[in-house]
């Protein structure tokens, strides 16, 4: 066992996250609430970087990457979601012509899940569904609804005319739907990690009482607190990650799992940072809020948080050996 | 103990609510604030040469769970009523309360609160606005001042300024009453991270004030802005009334969308109700026990802070299922039918959950000064406040 | 509005407190646990004292009176508990008879719930009942179980042959369950506030680090949020005694919320206070765990904290104006 | 990155199978820990030299997986294994490796811990029991001891005493190894919140100790029983395996209940569960990242005391939730047949989350030392230590 990642994967976090924070920002984020300026890298540019999608089968990646990858997105509150890309290349798996328009940028593909505003819905042209246990493609009409979080590109669909990829695919549904939280997890701790940082930082710098508040035990723990938390996350990420491409069978568990946790901990890590930075922390000028944003958004994607908390103990329960 | 009210109460309550029944509530702020005052509903426990009605607590309080009764909307000079008015009552010359008191009331002068600054949150007593005595005896005042709630509206504000850079920090201050149409007073609305714009900073640049309006002796600021801050504490979540949402509005929220769930969601919502409202409910029910002894006459003591800390946390709890119980909606900033009520909500209430003392400055006051803890040692005797 | 004790109040609380204390303790209760010893007071000393038969309609009291006194009790982890007597007095109120005997101690009455152990069911010989909607009385078999709570006297019963008090009693019985709930929980204040006190007590003589432990934060803090906690439940358990007198629509909320609040504040305090204690905090010959005891199991007396916030939930849901 | 057994490692977890499909366990706790030792399962990332194996840290996990799979009972000299002989190994001279380690391994000798004091507890430094050098340069050591695990058997102990009372706190501390059997040494049972007496006081009274068994120089106390802390955090949840119950085991206990229950409990259940069950993965991952660290050959660091923090708090959780299931028979200490476990588990916990370093103490080295934040100011300087 080796449970760290490679040199490689470094490298890899390190270009993508030069490539992400190019671009990419809190202060793009802030520009699309205000004035709803266009999502940072954006869906081209994402695509033109390869960054988007690794996992397409033709490029050889593994979810791994794509979770280290996915990590630096959520640093810089990037959009549109790699979770889109991770789910639409396990679905499309076994259709070229769609692969190679997902991976050349020639589709703008979005989920569909049951029940409420659709990632990534905004932009896109290609939708996928599953309909009585069938995978469809289609296009559809999107209304877009009032962000909290604008990078999300959360709007609601309806489906137009649509074709039927696969009869029987709900496990195939399932699997993205795994892959997926295993990228939203990613994203999660990329902006946990950050907001961490953050805090950390202006705990050491803002003084009261004659010395830095990061000093008193009460603003101390809290941010440990968060630390134990965000490092948690790391390794369900890391495990859930790995696990979709080397041990199928751990895959739901450490799925929901990763889910669950990135859904708690960046709430946590977003409500410790704006409390942390007492009153500048609720500014409009002030970062933490579009993490926050993010936070309230996130927890309630790909099944909400206490779906995944529930799907943990179903599984516990059932797989106990 | 008797939670009816007494006769004389009831016969209060029953012309209050008369009154109320028959008189809609009017658009303008401030004219709807003057109606109430020329009514008897506003400072009814102010004492009478103050412009108030020389009633109990006990009867504002009446009010105000009337008016909350009927959802009609709060009054515009609440700041001024909860702090400003009883700090120039407890402070001020006569001449102060003569002249603004009354009106203070009426609402023919709106009033704000200038304590906090950019390096000054928690630790208020480290403020560095400077307030110099010119030759003929009065000020001048120069910083700036921040979170200053409705500084946009406001006619005067209370403010607190370092006038001895050389004394020990809490010795160095002084209050006064600021004109703040005066000249070189610059006030920069403040946006929330919901949006809005509900503080501001305040600049004060060379602003001339006469030395009759200052409220207190000079070096006594810090003692005279306790009564300012222990009037605050009572006013959030210390009397009974909530921070945030009404739990009731909540509940019945609540109850109208817990239909549509799975039943084990049901289970869980109810939970999550379930708990927040004990602490809501906790948090009224001990806001009442502080209105009785204030009642009887006792000061609001350090004790009114657990009101906030627990409020500030079951009002987090409470709109968290607000927002939940929305479904997929819950992604998004409004519903389709455009209510934007809970999701505003939770955007509003981390700052709140800040504004009148960060919970570990309210932990330490509880800490110290109810269960009788020892004090952290004090580094910052000799800080500069230059 | 008044909502504070009475003088009459404060002089019965300090009354009981000594009648009590003189024979009730922490150390009686751990003798209880290591040989079996008899309950401090016991039910006759109870029953002589009055304490326990306010109640009872012709002793003329209110159970805000029974609750001032009931939180004596906790403090000094009396036995057997308050909750029994005023259930009793409310479900035999009509039966002069019997309502004699328990006031003079020649009925020892225990209440049987469904599902588990019964409180004082140890050295009781008359168990009250709810059967098809019918209020039985009889005597009954008594199974001693190991106790958590050595001062809980909790025994599986086995009814023998019943009588029927009243045909259709289920909102009586639901009455009395509602006023032991609010006995209980005064109660459990009892033994929350005297715990806050021994770690307040702890934490200022208590050095490390060349000062006392209750003045760094972290204690501190911890102790501030049980005081909050505490200080809440005395909140409502004085507004559920005083309801069960003077406002019987509001009882039903009121006692939930009562019990909920104690069952969670009582376990907080019992937490917190061995954290605190740090070492001896966990040791048998601390009073500590005997608090921790009741906590333990006073929490799933009368419904559990769970069913009592379920039940607040939905009076809230239906009783909201 | 791989979770996979590398070749090697998948041999040797195959013979490790082998030897314990074979091999039942035996009743007396010495045998059973020299047997495996014998079959070279123990200390098997330990130098040759030191009676280890010289293997990889990842081949020990595999060793400890495979024994928990089984469900084997523990070493009994686990205190010794985690803590006193890695103290020994990296402080200890030739002569006390050569005449301990081996034996250490085997159980042939028992060893416990003497740190904590009455007075000294959070503040380890600070304590009080005093080595005094006799004329031929030997020692006299006087004082007590407390949460002594398996005094009451051990052999051999390591102590940390007060040689210099005129240095500071932290230096003028000194590490021996004390002869349990010495004259002097008295040992007291500690009877624990659940009756069970796992802890011990020791009196120690004039027990003379000679100089050959310091470990470390004199003065150096302090940064040798740094090493023994650090060793203690990694074997308290800080290296994956979890801290009270196996969570595998609380689902499959929960899993026999929970059908019992009406549906809306049985949601209510799956979130405990959920949420507990989530706690102890993602300390059992982030323990297995640290141990991928150890078999690179980095030292374990601050933190690690994270496991011990969100592992004491997810075992609480786990087993509250044991607890609850058991209905009406969670009021009492025993279920109707007889199992005491989960109960008994509860009345633990609270004395396994103190050992090992309170949470607030974990808290502040977490914050200072891997966060970087500030230390508070010591007031402890010059306090009085005789």
């Amino acid at each position: 066992m080796n449970f760290d990642l490679d040199q490689e994967h470094r490298e890899l976090a390190g270009a993508a996250g030069e490539f992400l924070s190019a671009s990419a920002s809190p202060a793009a984020a802030r520009a699309a609430l205000e004035d709803g300026a266009a999502l940072r890298p954006g869906r081209a540019e994402l695509v033109k970087s390869g960054y988007a999608t690794i996992t397409v089968p033709a490029s050889g990646g593994t979810v791994l990457q794509q979770a280290v990858v996915a990590e630096q997105a959520g640093r810089v509150l990037a959009g549109p979601s790699l979770v889109s890309f991770a789910r639409a290349a396990v679905l499309l798996d076994g259709d070229p012509d769609r692969l190679a328009g997902l991976a050349d940028g020639s589709l703008a593909v979005a989920v569909v899940d049951d029940g409420g505003p659709v990632l990534d819905a905004i932009g896109a042209d290609t939708f996928l569904a599953l309909r009585d246990r069938a995978l469809v493609c289609g296009p559809g009409t999107v209304t877009a609804r009032e962000p909290i979080d604008p990078t999300r590109g959360l709007g609601d669909v309806a489906l137009g005319a649509t074709t039927v990829l696969a009869r029987d695919a709900a496990e195939r549904w399932r699997r993205a739907e795994r892959v997926g939280r295993a990228i939203l997890a990613a994203e999660g701790l990329g902006a946990a990690a950050r907001l961490l940082e953050l805090s950390v930082e202006y705990a050491k710098q803002r003084h009261a009482f004659g010395r830095a508040i990061g000093s008193y035990q009460a603003v101390k723990h809290l941010l440990v607190d968060v630390y134990v938390e965000v490092e948690q996350l790391r390794s369900l990420v890391w495990w859930a990650a790995w696990a979709a491409g080397r041990a199928p069978g751990e895959l739901p568990l450490a799925a929901a799992a990763a889910k669950a946790a990135a859904a708690t901990t960046l709430e946590l890590a977003a409500e410790t940072a704006i409390q942390v930075h007492g009153g500048i922390g609720f500014t409009w000028e002030h970062d933490a809020h579009l993490y926050w944003r993010r936070a309230k958004v996130d927890r309630f994607l790909l099944g909400d948080d206490v779906a995944a908390f529930d799907e943990v103990a179903r599984l516990a329960m059932g797989q106990v050996t | 103990m008797d939670f009816d009210d007494t006769p004389d109460e009831a016969v209060w309550r029953a012309s209050v609510r008369a009154f109320l029944s028959r008189h809609r509530s009017v658009d303008d702020p401030r004219a709807w604030q003057a109606m109430l005052y020329d009514a008897g509903f506003v400072g009814v426990a102010w004492p009478v040469e103050a412009g108030g009605r020389g009633g109990t607590p006990m009867r504002q309080a009446i009010v105000d769970q009337e008016m909350a009764r009927l959802g009609l909307p709060a009054l515009i000079n609440l700041i001024g009523i909860g702090m400003c008015g009883p700090t120039v009552l407890m402070h001020g010359s006569d001449r102060q309360k003569q002249r603004y008191l009354k009106r203070l009331l009426r609402a023919d002068d709106l009033w704000c609160q200038l304590f906090s600054e950019p390096a000054a949150g928690s630790d208020l007593a480290g403020l560095r606005t400077r307030a110099v005595r010119d030759g003929g005896g009065d000020w001048r005042i120069s910083g700036q001042k921040v979170w200053t709630t409705l500084a946009h509206l406001a006619d005067y504000g209370i403010l607190l300024a370092r006038t001895d850079p050389d004394a020990p920090k809490h010795r160095g201050l002084t209050m006064f009453v600021v004109d703040m149409k005066a000249p070189g007073v610059t006030v920069r609305p403040l946006r929330q991270m919901n949006g809005d714009a509900h503080f501001n900073e305040v600049f004060l640049d060379d602003v001339p004030v006469p030395d009759a309006e200052r409220l207190g002796e000079p070096g006594e600021g810090w003692r005279v802005a306790l009564t300012t801050l222990m009037s605050e504490r009572l006013s959030l979540g210390g009397g009974g009334t909530p921070i945030g949402p009404k739990p009731e509005a909540v509940a019945r929220h609540v109850a109208e969308h817990i239909g549509a769930l799975p039943a084990d969601r049901q289970a869980l919502a109810r939970q999550q109700l379930g708990r927040a409202y004990v602490a809501a409910l906790g948090a009224r029910y001990t806001g009442y026990r502080r209105l009785s002894r204030l009642s009887r006459g006792e000061l609001p003591g350090p004790e009114a802070s657990a009101g906030k800390l627990s409020g500030t946390r079951s009002a987090r709890d409470l709109t968290d299922l607000a927002v939940r119980v929305l479904g997929g909606d819950a992604r998004v900033g409004t519903t389709p039918d455009g209510d934007r009520t809970w999701q505003n909500m939770q955007a509003v209430l981390p700052g709140m959950a800040i504004a009148g003392g960060s919970d570990q400055v309210l932990r330490n006051i509880i800490g110290e000064r109810v269960l009788g803890l020892p004090a952290e040692p004090r580094v910052d005797k000799g800080a500069d406040r230059r």
